[in-house]
């Protein structure tokens, strides 16, 4: 195709991400981009600052392997299991040395992105009164209302140098479609200055065409297009595998111990060569056990107008 | 099998949910409470998620509130975005369930550290949406375990303002809280003690409140869960992930 | 169904629009709920203010029939076309009666909705400087940015007291789902202190759920829900029929005199008992000359995770 | 078939398209010189249009901005919060068009009234998103029938500001005025004729003028449409409803 933009992981963080970044990863529980993750790692990228609302275990994982120097987050944790324990050291024990944090809310993040995505330049929220977050924070603000009514808060737009967004399916031009949970995966990607679309398959232009209410991101502002299937695990891609929960359970024993974890990374990152490796090691019965079975969309009909 | 404290505070949970329409559901006991409360006196309970999830009609016992078995059959799927503008900043959330690591007499929550801020002791998992959900739900349910280390004189930092004078917005603040050993409402913004468990004394309370508890003069006995609630929530958590 | 909201169309204009009651009926082009407009003409409403961004023949009609004494809006046409005669009268020549205008640009309308349906007491946008439009709507004020740029300016949140919402599919509760041109009907809805959904269809609950992300609207915010298939005539719903534009042009005439429009209101109005007999009377031959054909969207799995 | 002046218009804005990306279109004579555009100096064009559809194909020549071909096969089609804030005011913009009942010398536009706003002689259609478009494209192409009443000296209403000393905003304004007389550019925010359509002498263009246009010293005669660009134009709109 003329315009793809499909490239390797290898080629995309190579090229897009240079130390020193801002980086967004994004995708709220589903479509966490671990295979981004893991290849940032095996490249050994330095001072990064992660921005995610929800820095998990790849934020773990990047904090564990020294890749970043920052987290600008609103939620910080194993969902649904405890701690990221190398996370912890690294703030309560700058151990092996200091992580910097920008903490928001959720919502404060989210609006972050959007006024970041919508070429304003703060976003009014209704948060964080009475709360000691902007004490903390002094880019939490309050604001008036210009119509006399009570105060409000404001937050500054969030323009990540490039966001990395997974999705189920993209052109190879990069126009993106994602189902189940959207998170802010869409503001994430206007507001980066680059976007890298990681997909679970490259599908043609006339899939994508077939239903334009379902494109999150157009491949106007992508920049590269990767195909990753299973990169979100031990996360998941809605309709394509399930989350591996006891992976979650197995990462809290293994972040406890710094040992543990250096050989985690050397034998499922920095040893294997790409993600595909990575899939291959973890192998078919894994997978299969991860996988859903069918629950198809009714179909809608646009008409045909020629 | 003998009831738990964990089925105790589920079942007290649910029973507060009577009539209610939206709520906005945090996995592991208000899930639980949720949906003991869809099965018994809230039929018509619209489960919500800061996922985006609006409307879930789980198959399976969801793991985490972005659980993929919350999406399939869901009314309503939406960005997070939309979530915390359209429904919760708009005021269309009737309940709200908050965690908390450390909890005051004002329904103040923390759950960002324990220590200093620039320096902690621990290092707690932040707001999330917490401090948005404080401020814009109409009534917010508070689950925790009490003892003299969550029930706090002090927080160590504010991470969701209960009933403080700063207080604004349209949110109604905490308005319960449920505890392995009681229940508690607000009176003029203060936690008061409003029933206790079966076979719970108000001295237990009382030592496991770092505050001088107050107590409602109308104080009752939590009624013990019935075989109906009791069966419908074991059916829920049959493999007991949640309520060990 | 137990939580059903079905009614008439009559039942639900009678019940939820009372006189002097501001009204929106949205739609961008696409899903125009004449069938409410001309229900709102036929019980003789009085005083509505009509909210919408593009009051075209619809707002003509309202205008004409003396249903409406205000606008809020930010483009008045007849689109493709030209004028709409029956405004301009009154907006000239107060011809029968003046009619109150209160003007926005179309951005400015969203992000009166957005705020309306966001809970927030203004929003931001980067727009009117050097305009006249503040100058005459003194609602569009300047605002600082609390970051020190430049000053942008707010508009206030627009809640109307209904809003009218024409859609493909329905839940008999309400979940209201669209494709196409999405307009900012979901925005108009949630700003809403009422919502009336209008639906070609009414679809069972598992047709809603097997697809949650296209779910515009939740039946949690919706009162009443009125079947009118072709609802939308002469403006379309895609995927089920098109444009009329002979109409348009009919109206061109039929709207430079006002005999012309209470000769057509009375025969295509007031003499129907309702919109199923405008359906009727329009015929079979109209609609299929509006009839599209099929195109499908491509199915997408949500997968099953029992 | 001679060639009309709404033709020449048509190939002349088409022309300046070349190399562009992101277009915001109207209807009409912009959506047809776009539509020529990509199938001659500008294959990459993605047609966007404020009612949300982006990266349009149509399948026959559309009526309105939201017409139903539009939609069907496009990239992808989003709400009008999304197209405003995302695409406009987040500059994707590479150029926009614009009409005009009015303009003037810095290309302010007037589509509001004819007279007074509060009680106009002629009430026109409005902004629409004409005002944010001026503000907010890094370049605004104005297509417009030339004459002393739509060149005038000062504007009934200023709709959306041209190269006027309150403009801020990312948007660079009013790059391109094409009448049927000729095209002009703008030097230091002033119009400024920098080529004349076939035929058509300087005197023309200072008759349709309330103003003394400025001319570029390098001006010169627009090319006339080539036998190909007239081909593709005429196919595009076989029955002539815009190119009457």
């Amino acid at each position: 195709m003329a315009n793809s933009k499909v490239t390797s992981m290898r080629e995309a963080i190579g090229s897009l991400v240079p130390d020193g970044s801002v980086v967004s990863i994004e995708g709220f529980t589903h479509l966490i981009c671990f295979a981004a993750g893991h290849e940032l790692i095996r490249q050994r990228k330095q001072d990064l600052t992660l921005c995610r609302l929800t820095p998990d275990i790849v934020a773990d994982q990047l904090a564990a392997a020294g890749v970043i120097s920052g987290l600008v987050f609103s939620w910080l944790g194993n969902p649904g299991v405890g701690s990221l324990h190398a996370v912890r050291r690294r703030i309560e024990g700058s151990d092996p040395r200091p992580l910097h944090l920008e903490e928001y809310s959720h919502f404060g993040m989210v609006a972050r992105y959007t006024a970041g995505a919508s070429g304003l330049p703060f976003f009014p929220l209704r948060s964080y009164r009475g709360s000691d977050l902007p004490r903390v924070n002094p880019r939490i603000v309050e604001i008036d209302d210009p119509y006399g009514g009570e105060p409000l808060y404001a937050v500054p737009p969030l323009n990540p140098d490039v966001s990395i967004v997974h999705v189920q399916r993209a052109s190879a031009g990069g126009d993106a479609q994602v189902w189940g949970i959207p998170g802010c995966q869409k503001e994430s990607a206007f507001a980066a200055g680059r976007v890298i679309v990681v997909c679970e398959e490259v599908v043609s232009d006339e899939v994508i065409r077939s239903d334009p209410n379902r494109t999150l991101i157009p491949g106007a502002i992508v920049d590269a297009v990767v195909v990753a299937p299973g990169g979100c695990h031990p996360s998941y891609a809605q309709g394509y595998y399930d989350r591996d929960n006891p992976f979650y359970l197995e990462w809290d024993v293994i972040s406890r111990d710094s040992n543990l974890i250096d050989a985690w990374l050397e034998e499922w990152v920095y040893s294997l060569d790409d993600h595909a490796a990575y899939r291959t090691k973890l192998g078919a019965e894994r997978w299969s056990a991860l996988a859903p079975g069918d629950a198809f969309s009714a179909p809608v009909n646009y008409g045909n107008y020629a | 099998m003998s009831i738990t404290s964990t089925e105790m505070m589920v079942v007290e949970a649910a029973r507060h949910l009577a009539g209610v329409r939206n709520c906005f559901v945090g996995i592991g006991i208000p899930n639980l409470a949720c949906s003991l409360a869809k099965r018994t006196v809230a039929p018509d309970l619209e489960l919500i998620y800061e996922s985006g999830v609006v409307g879930a009609d789980p198959a399976r016992l969801p793991l985490s509130i972005g659980d993929p078995s919350l999406v399939v059959g869901a009314r309503s799927v939406t960005s997070m975005f939309d979530l915390f503008s359209l429904y919760l900043q708009r005021g269309l959330i009737d309940v709200a369930f908050l965690g908390a690591a450390q909890v005051d007499r004002n329904g103040s929550i923390n759950t960002t550290v324990l220590g200093r801020y620039e320096k902690p002791e621990v290092r707690l998992p932040g707001s999330g949406g917490a401090v948005e959900i404080a401020l814009n739900a109409d009534r917010v349910f508070i689950i925790v375990n009490q003892s003299p280390r969550t029930f706090v004189e002090k927080l160590d930092f504010v991470t969701s303002p209960g009933h403080v004078g700063q207080r604004t917005g349209r949110g109604g603040g905490p308005a319960v809280v449920v505890t392995q050993l009681g229940t508690y409402r607000f009176v003029e913004g203060e936690m008061t003690l409003s029933s206790l468990h079966p076979g719970v004394t108000r001295d237990q309370v009382f030592d496991a409140t770092a505050w001088k508890m107050a107590v409602d003069e109308g104080v009752v006995e939590t009624d013990s869960p019935g075989q109906d609630e009791l069966l419908a929530l074991r059916s829920l958590d049959p493999d007991r992930v949640y309520l060990k």
